[in-house]
């Protein structure tokens, strides 16, 4: 089921186009407000762009524009939409909620629950057929949405943050869940984890502002960040410039050494991109006297728990907000608070260099 | 010593549900209690002014009888005929929005505010024999004018906003969402209507449902001028309770406290059930 | 006290019944010019609700009645000062809209099946007068509906709902062109009797026997006839 | 071709405010707009009977502008009355939780089912010369009966309902969460109650006090039988078109529209203004 | 301003005892549902307990039981209470709302205002006093609410998880602000973040299904805590056993080495906690064969993500949950995912020995 997609929502500062190959699993991030829900809303036809086309396989879902007002409604489009809350219909038993899709296609009631019953054995949950959804935990009651989607057979499936309601304990188990149950499900999920995207993803959306700022295949974005927005949602410091000798120099002459990707090379004076990790950074008071290369002057902007770790992210006056993870104890110990000037130290060895 | 202000705010503590602070000043009680009393009180002047020795030969004439079972069974049919036309213009209400919007609710309201002796006339105006309607009405050979008929319409007419608007709150207070969902699993709107949003507001039209028979129940002004008065056609309740209060006074309380009971009994009973459902 | 000292301003409150509402206001204008100082305040309500408000204490100087049983209810609470008089008598018409479509002329007419007819109910006085022309003729009419008042009967035979109504004279005169009236011999088989009483209560009861006297005087019942009401007994 | 569900279902699209998807069934608009019809066309044949050239006549005649200003201002007062017994009402209603309070409620609610003329005869035996109450008035030499006071009373008990019950659904939607906080910062219940609950309810409190003087402003039934019918005394608008009604109806109709007239704008300026300030 | 507190709700499972030095900052921390918001709800007099006491500085706040029922109202305690939501008065300005406590204490409406004004400067936001509240954005909103409460000059300040709402981003100024003010304020901190409780309280209070786990100065009990709960929190894993040799033997024979706490001896057959970082430890497919002396068969439970770390959590047969911090990309590279067999290696220099 290939699917071809463009859409505008001027009101949203919507642009947004998109391709996926059959049977592809897609992971969308971005921020808040990025428009990964109106992309969702849309594919789901509960909201109607301003313009735009969408052909999934051999059916046109819209096309819309001057002259142009084909729009089909959500029940004939054959796409599933699971958000954060699993919304089972409260007067149906759990059972019934999942037979909900296969018994309006109008499948005769034995087989729909025999259908139902098979879904919610995959994922996991077939001893609570007979509950009424608030008797289900917040997991529970989200597999048996997964569930429910799943039964209307639908030959899109479109998740928006299925798991950012869950507690930390549920959200693995069901991430389990969906590896499994998604193997031939062509799916768009929209995520801010980035295990997800990892795990279940065959290719990686990010949106900025309403339009795509990056796309490819899941490993390629995550450890080679081409704008600065992936890089920070894949946890990374990105810097761009023109490569020279072991060096990538920004507009601004920030200098940053590394090594170079396994595999490529680079000419002098090519556009090229800097990567290093948040844990790669040491952090000081006053510029050391060792080894590492790269010693950047940078002012705290703001300090982020993490478990036991903190990162702190810091302004290097160059346009930059680079990442760097430490103890908790070494907040405390080094004082660090918004507008304390530190020095950023790494090493060569971990910043990683290749060309845009 | 603060004892004063703390002995008297730990008063209802008795009951264990009040353990959550209301924060109401205590001089508050004081106007609610004269409002409930304003109302109550008549009701309760009412009771005692009744001859109950003879209250079960009053409520049992045939008159009375076929006043009653005339007013059960037309309420009945309207609160129906409120649903029917109700239920949709709640839902379009609701879940569209289009210009005048504001416009078309405040009209459906009027009839609320309308002294139904006006909205009689209004309705005369329109479904009788020379009204408005009356051309088309005449080519389907309709006549509505002093028939049962006639009474349901007067009762919806009065009754229908009623239903509308607690209606619509509570569409609009459950939302869309169940709704997207069930379209997005392949349900078409009829489909959708059928198994999410009526079951879903359930309680709320209910108890929509049962305001609306309450309010056909009283209905008075609106059947007299539109529909008249004819013992076992058009003659309902208040209809015969205002006519026994020329000859029987004790009849006309009789017949009251009658219709008061079962609009309590309709209200309480519905309150409880959607109270239950909802919690 | 009140009514012999003009300097002072006095307040007349009268208790009428609704059908008396354009003759009493025209006799207000006489009574206020003859007895300066003095406000005349006409409660226009059905006799029945004037009746159960005098009963349940309110305040008047003279009660007037559309009919003997309303009346009773006052006399039977004792509220009265002196006996009721009959200033006035009413006799039933038939009032039809002014195209008369089913052709009434005669009281036997209204029996003809495809007439639709409204009357009064038989608790109400206009009623009572119909069931007493009807024992009185032998005739039986099958209304479509029976009213609460008066003026549910004439408001559709104005609006042409109904082919013909049963109401008073003097109701018929009042609605002017809205309706035509059609009188029948047979209605002096119900001769209706509007009677006049000063209560005891009255807290302006020379007054109130002035108003009375000016019901009886000559100008008085030109004023009814003009409007159609048959004279005093 | 699957074109005509989807051509069909485009066609409101020229309403730009409609870009998100409604569900609603499209047969849905069929009982809809009749609905709406049959509410709306009794009020528009009423116009149409209008004899429009003697409006200005009819509805200036002493009568009818002494009923009009008589109207207005104890509607006015009904209302105020309303609001000082009502708001306290709802506000234990919807603060307090009691025994016996779902009974309470539905006898807050009685009023509004209630035939007016029931209603009147109950005030009567309540707070006539005879009543309950006469005893306690009495004593203190007040008597209300056939007075505008008695008007007043008649008003507030029929609309006293509207308001309560309207009020105390936005009491509970607008929640208890900034009462608390303003106590955590030293504000006394009183306190709370003035400068933090009656703003946040405003726009509620203002649509509720509207339904209760629009209900005050048509009330018949209870004022004529409680109050009679003076003119300048208690002959309010309801009344006036009543005896109109026996003498002139195009005087009745005319006055009729001055009163929905009244009742549609305060209606629409209300809601416009409050869901101005809920924006 | 010292505290004496002890109150009872049966209906929640609820009965704490606490007590604190006057001017003490404690932040309570507990998972959902420990009863930190009702603790904050009767001391505020928001809700009243079964049966308690409590005393703070000269006054009596409440004591209820058997023939007591002294309860004072919310408003006259001198206790202000801030929650996540900062719930300020949408009909009045920002300048207003910080006036609102001296207003309603009787101040002039002159001096209050400059009150509210001096309040404003101290959480840095002097520009924002005329804006309505819905102009604001949700971390200026819970600046005004601090703002607030201050103002009113509470005796003890209550925040129940006042940063929980705020994006990352705004959280560390937030946090920057509270250290600033408070400093002379007696305040009780609801949090779920260890950074705050590091930062602003002198103690700490874990609550626990209703009960006081663990109480004590706040770097004592975050490195050295008694409880596997409080060690969970902490974000460390604990065994208690006895202690023999270098060696922490817990009652089903599971045996950790490791290194005494500096400064403490410990007898044979002591009771004591063995504590180790979830970034001490290393996963293997197959137990290694190497220098770590402690290696611990475990079963995959569950996979957390965080940042670019994941939290695996396993169960070692022993009745623990152990965590291991490792990467997202050896979580690929491992394959965990949970009911995996894995071993966990721990060198015996990463775990801590101390007696309890
Ligand atoms: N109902 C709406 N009406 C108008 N604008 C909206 C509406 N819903 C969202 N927007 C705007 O559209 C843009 C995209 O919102 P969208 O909900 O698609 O973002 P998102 O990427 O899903 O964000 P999040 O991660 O918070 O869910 C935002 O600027 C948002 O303010
Ligand atoms: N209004 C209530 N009525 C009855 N029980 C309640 C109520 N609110 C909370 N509880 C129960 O009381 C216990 C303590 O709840 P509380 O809100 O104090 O926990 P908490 O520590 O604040 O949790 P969280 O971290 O989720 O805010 C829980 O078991 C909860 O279910
Ligand atoms: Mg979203
Ligand atoms: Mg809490």
């Amino acid at each position: 089921m290939s699917l071809a997609f463009r859409a505008a929502v001027a009101e949203r500062g919507f642009d947004v186009e998109l391709s996926l190959a059959p049977g592809e699993k897609v992971a969308v991030l971005g921020h808040n407000g990025a428009g990964k829900s109106t992309l969702l809303n849309i594919l789901a036809g509960t909201l109607r762009p301003d313009s735009g086309t969408a052909v999934l396989g051999d059916r046109r879902l819209f096309d819309l524009g001057p002259r142009r007002r084909h729009w089909t409604l959500p029940h004939t489009r054959g796409i599933a939409l699971l958000a954060q809350d699993p919304l089972l219909f409260p007067h149906l038993s759990v059972l019934e909620n999942v037979a909900f899709g296969p018994r309006v296609a109008g499948t005769a009631p034995k087989q729909s629950q025999v259908r139902a019953e098979h879904w919610l054995d995959e994922v996991g949950v077939p001893e609570l057929a007979t509950r009424r959804p608030k008797q289900l935990s917040g997991g529970q009651a989200q597999r048996v949405a997964i569930a429910r989607a799943l039964a209307a057979e639908p030959r899109l499936l479109l998740l928006d943050e299925p798991m950012a309601a869950l507690d930390v304990a549920v959200a693995p188990l069901l991430r389990r869940v969906l590896g499994r149950v998604l193997t031939d499900q062509a799916t768009i999920m929209v995520t801010h984890d980035l295990l997800d995207a990892l795990l279940l993803a065959d290719r990686i959306v990010v949106l900025d502002q309403g339009r795509v700022a990056e796309s490819g295949p899941t490993d390629e974005v995550l450890q080679h960040p081409k704008t600065r927005f992936t890089a920070r949602i894949a946890g990374l410091n990105l810097i761009r410039g023109s490569f020279a000798d072991g060096t990538v120099t920004d507009g601004h002459g920030l200098s940053v050494a590394g090594t170079l990707r396994d595999g490529v090379t680079a000419t002098t004076g090519v556009r090229a991109a800097a990567v290093f990790a948040p844990s790669a950074v040491s952090i000081f008071r006053e510029p050391p006297d060792g080894s590492p290369r790269n010693n950047l002057a940078v002012t705290v902007a703001e300090l982020e728990p993490r478990g036991e770790l903190v990162r702190v992210r810091a302004d290097d006056h160059h346009g930059h907000f680079l990442a760097a993870d430490v103890t908790l104890r070494s907040v405390a110990d080094l004082d660090l608070y918004p507008g304390r000037e530190v020095t950023y130290s790494v090493k060569a060895t971990g910043v990683t260099i290749y060309p845009l | 010593m603060t004892t004063t202000v703390e002995e008297a705010s730990v008063r209802s503590s008795r009951d264990p549900r009040s353990r959550l602070y209301s924060g109401l000043p205590r001089w508050i009680y004081l106007p609610a209690v004269i409002g409930g009393l304003f109302v109550a009180l008549p009701l309760v002047a009412m009771m005692l002014r009744m001859d109950w020795a003879r209250f079960g030969v009053l409520i049992a004439s045939p008159s009375s009888l076929a006043a009653l079972t005339l007013s059960l069974q037309t309420s009945f049919t309207s609160m129906l005929v409120c649903l029917v036309l109700g239920v949709p213009m709640a839902m379009v209400l609701a879940r569209e929005q289009f210009p005048g919007q504001r416009l078309v609710r405040s009209l459906v309201l009027l009839p609320l505010v309308l002294p139904p002796v006006v909205g009689g006339i209004a309705l005369l105006f329109t479904f009788g024999r020379h009204g408005l309607a009356a051309p088309v009405m005449n080519l389907f050979g309709i006549s509505v004018a002093f028939s049962t008929v006639a009474v349901v319409m007067a009762q919806t007419f009065v009754a229908l906003p009623f239903l509308v608007v607690s209606l619509e709150g509570t569409l609009r207070s459950v939302g869309q969402r169940y709704e997207l969902v069930a379209a997005t699993l392949g349900a078409r709107p009829s489909t959708v209507l059928r198994k999410v949003t009526l079951p879903l507001v359930l309680p709320g039209l209910a108890s929509a449902a049962v305001l609306s028979f309450a309010r056909a129940l009283g209905e008075f002004g609106a059947t007299i001028t539109f529909a008249g008065s004819l013992q076992g056609v058009t003659r309902t309740l208040p209809l015969e309770i205002y006519l026994q209060s020329y000859t029987d006074t004790d009849a006309a309380i009789a017949l009251s406290l009658v219709l008061m009971f079962v609009a309590v009994v309709v209200t309480v009973v519905t309150a409880s059930i959607s109270e239950r459902s909802l919690a | 006290s009140g009514s012999a000292t003009p300097s002072q301003t006095s307040t007349l409150t009268i208790y009428a019944a609704a059908s008396m509402q354009t003759t009493f206001d025209t006799l207000k204008t006489t009574f206020e010019a003859e007895h300066p100082g003095t406000t005349v305040m006409l409660n226009y309500a059905g006799s029945q609700a004037l009746a159960t408000q005098l009963v349940e204490g309110a305040t008047a100087d003279v009660f007037v009645s559309a009919n003997d049983t309303q009346m009773k209810v006052v006399t039977d609470a004792g509220l009265n000062a002196a006996d009721p008089r009959v200033f006035a008598t009413n006799q039933l018409q038939i009032a039809v809209p002014p195209s008369n479509p089913a052709a009434i002329s005669t009281f036997a007419d209204l029996t003809k099946p495809e007439v639709k007819l409204v009357v009064c109910a038989p608790a109400v006085p206009c009623g009572a007068a119909t069931v007493k022309v009807e024992k009185a003729t032998g005739v039986t009419l099958t209304p479509v509906s029976e009213e609460q008042a008066v003026t549910s009967v004439l408001s559709k035979v104005q609006a042409g709902e109904a082919d013909a109504g049963l109401v008073y004279k003097t109701d018929v005169i009042a609605a002017g062109d809205t309706v035509t009236g059609i009188e029948f011999p047979e209605s002096s088989e119900a001769i209706n009797r509007n009677p006049v009483v000063l209560l005891k209560s009255a807290p302006q009861g020379e007054l109130g026997q002035a108003w009375i006297d000016l019901l009886f005087s000559e100008q008085g019942q030109q004023v009814f006839a003009d409007a159609g009401f048959g004279a005093a007994q």
